[in-house]
């Protein structure tokens, strides 16, 4: 296997899948190469200002900032699920790349392994 | 009277579904992934539950949480667990829905 | 007024148990009585004695515990679904030849009834569930 | 309180809600008047000929034909709901009182609580 | 090639965002929850799927448990987790969706 | 084929266990391979060795200790799902001062390392979640 793609499909706070499926990228980063797909609800995950003190909830999705200095530089996300959430790419903690249905279906294809959250 | 507590995002069937069970008298509070459903103004279920003044409330933790405190629709308000207490003790009974 | 709070989500996993804790710490507050809470379905996994959460996040059994004990507050878990969650007390664990349980006082396993118990004699039910 | 109402709006299998809140159900019938009202894939539970053997699921549906001897007399599902899922009555173990959109929301005015699975 | 699972009823919307993503030459099976996708003969979401000619396949333990024998849309094919393993050793990765 | 298998769900709650298992058996009557089962999320749950069901269903537990101990099998589960779920073995249990953990061998505790390796060197990776 040389490429793994993980697919984040929760928002955040709600349940613990985004946190424990960061967790799995992070640690996967140490020995392959990795993307994150971010599909539907998902890409909520990203949104800038999460602020959690008043929840008392862990502010995982900071840690996003970092992927870069683990190596994880292909991130991707739908088009269409960013409009419908009318969101931009400039209200998310990083810029992953647009992909209309042809390109997303690709994603899955260029990867050798899937693991989902 | 009735409280009806969502918590799951419009992504899911939760909200349509629980808007037909809405009656005058109740009031509507968004809870967890629910305040997702307040994140747009152009959701025309909740847009028609605010016409027909059903009260709609979001829980401000959670919309800090989740980084939602400045996309809100306008006319959904805001309330802390206190305010949720409150709600509770004015109707009669709740519903959850999610 | 008397209010009846039912968890129905494990700790961390969904948020329900967050919101329950929230709402019941707001109900003390606000000067109303909790008459019981009651854990139901995954909500039972709230009282496993053996969860070690990372220091940077809420320990929930903990928090219901300490609220529990401060303000002399029902905690019952069915014991139904406990069972078949693996979450016993020393009498379930010795009755199915456990060396040990996992949930103590406050926590305190019961049957359905008292969930029914509750609607009928609290003048609220909220649940709380994933 | 006088009547308690019971929600099943999950479908059976695939989580423990709907055997876990029809224990529920039985308990409450012990204590007081008791009605279940069957929502979405929730009236998936009634359906006939479940055959569990191959799954080692447990076939709990079934107990919903003893309700009847518990003194719970009052099921309600929607009828939109039913046609929905190309279901008639004769298709569910035991006949629910098929309603429209203002007489389910009728139902949850009517009874003093509501316990939701 | 992609064997996709799904495993949640047509109420979520798990069927009509997978269906974007399966490519000619992957093929679909429902499990669990996902069963009930197949138990209508009028979702135009898996009639577009098979009108593709992408393999749809049903768990049969899961139709017969939940009461589905007779009522599964007859382009769907059943198979057993022994069928379901082939079918992983014939596609190349899997990608779970629920 | 080797493959790995990972469960996300935890047992009864959600069908995830139940299927994964199945499909385990299938995976060795087939005269396949299984190079690991990985337990993440509420996944964990199923490693409890309290687990006390109804004896009309089936001891999720007891059914993957069985089918690990006839066939040699890795059960893994993720330390930190683990921990913050209540899931210990006897020397997490010392190191946060808790009397007694709740699983025992054939699960083992481990890391996440222990689930990309699975999906680098098994040929399939097939995952059961909730």
């Amino acid at each position: 296997m040389k490429k793994l793609l993980f697919v984040q499909s929760h928002p955040p706070h709600g349940s613990l899948f985004g946190q424990e499926g960061l967790d799995a990228i992070l640690a996967g980063s140490a020995f392959i190469e990795c993307g994150v797909l971010f599909l539907g609800d998902g890409i909520y995950q990203l949104l800038k200002d999460q602020q959690t003190t008043a929840l008392a909830s862990k502010n995982f999705s900071v840690s996003y900032q970092a992927l870069h200095d683990y190596g994880v530089e292909s991130l991707f996300c739908s088009a269409a699920d960013l409009l419908a959430r009318n969101l931009t790419v400039a209200d998310l903690i990083v810029t992953p790349t647009l992909l209309d249905a042809t390109e997303l279906a690709a994603v899955l294809r260029d990867y050798d392994g899937i693991l989902d959250f | 009277m009735i409280l009806h507590t969502l918590n799951k995002s419009p992504d899911h069937p939760a909200l349509n579904r629980c808007a037909g069970f809405i009656s005058d008298g109740d009031c509507l509070i968004l809870i967890e992934d629910g305040v997702y459903c307040a994140a747009t103004n152009d959701s025309s279920t909740l847009n028609n539950l605010l016409l027909r003044e059903i009260p709609v409330f979001c829980l401000q933790a959670d919309v800090e949480a989740r980084g939602l405190l400045n996309r809100l629709n306008p006319a959904v308000q805001l309330i802390d667990y206190e305010g949720f207490v409150t709600l509770s003790t004015e109707q009669t009974k709740s519903k959850r829905w999610g | 007024m008397k209010f009846l709070i039912v968890v129905q989500g494990g700790p961390y996993t969904s948020q329900a148990s967050l919101s329950a804790w929230h709402f019941a710490r707001a109900v003390l507050t606000r000067g109303h009585e909790i008459y019981r809470i009651f854990f139901y379905h995954d909500g039972v996994y709230n009282a496993n004695g053996l969860l070690s959460p990372p220091q940077d996040e809420v320990n929930l059994h903990e928090a219901w515990r300490l609220l529990a004990v401060e303000n002399d507050l029902e905690l019952v878990i069915c014991v139904a679904s406990a069972l078949r969650r693996g979450i016993l007390d020393q009498t379930e664990a010795s009755r199915y030849e456990k060396p040990l349980g996992n949930v103590e006082a406050p926590f305190i396993i019961s049957g359905l009834g008292q969930l029914i118990d509750g609607t009928i004699n609290a003048d609220r039910t909220m649940t709380f569930g994933s």
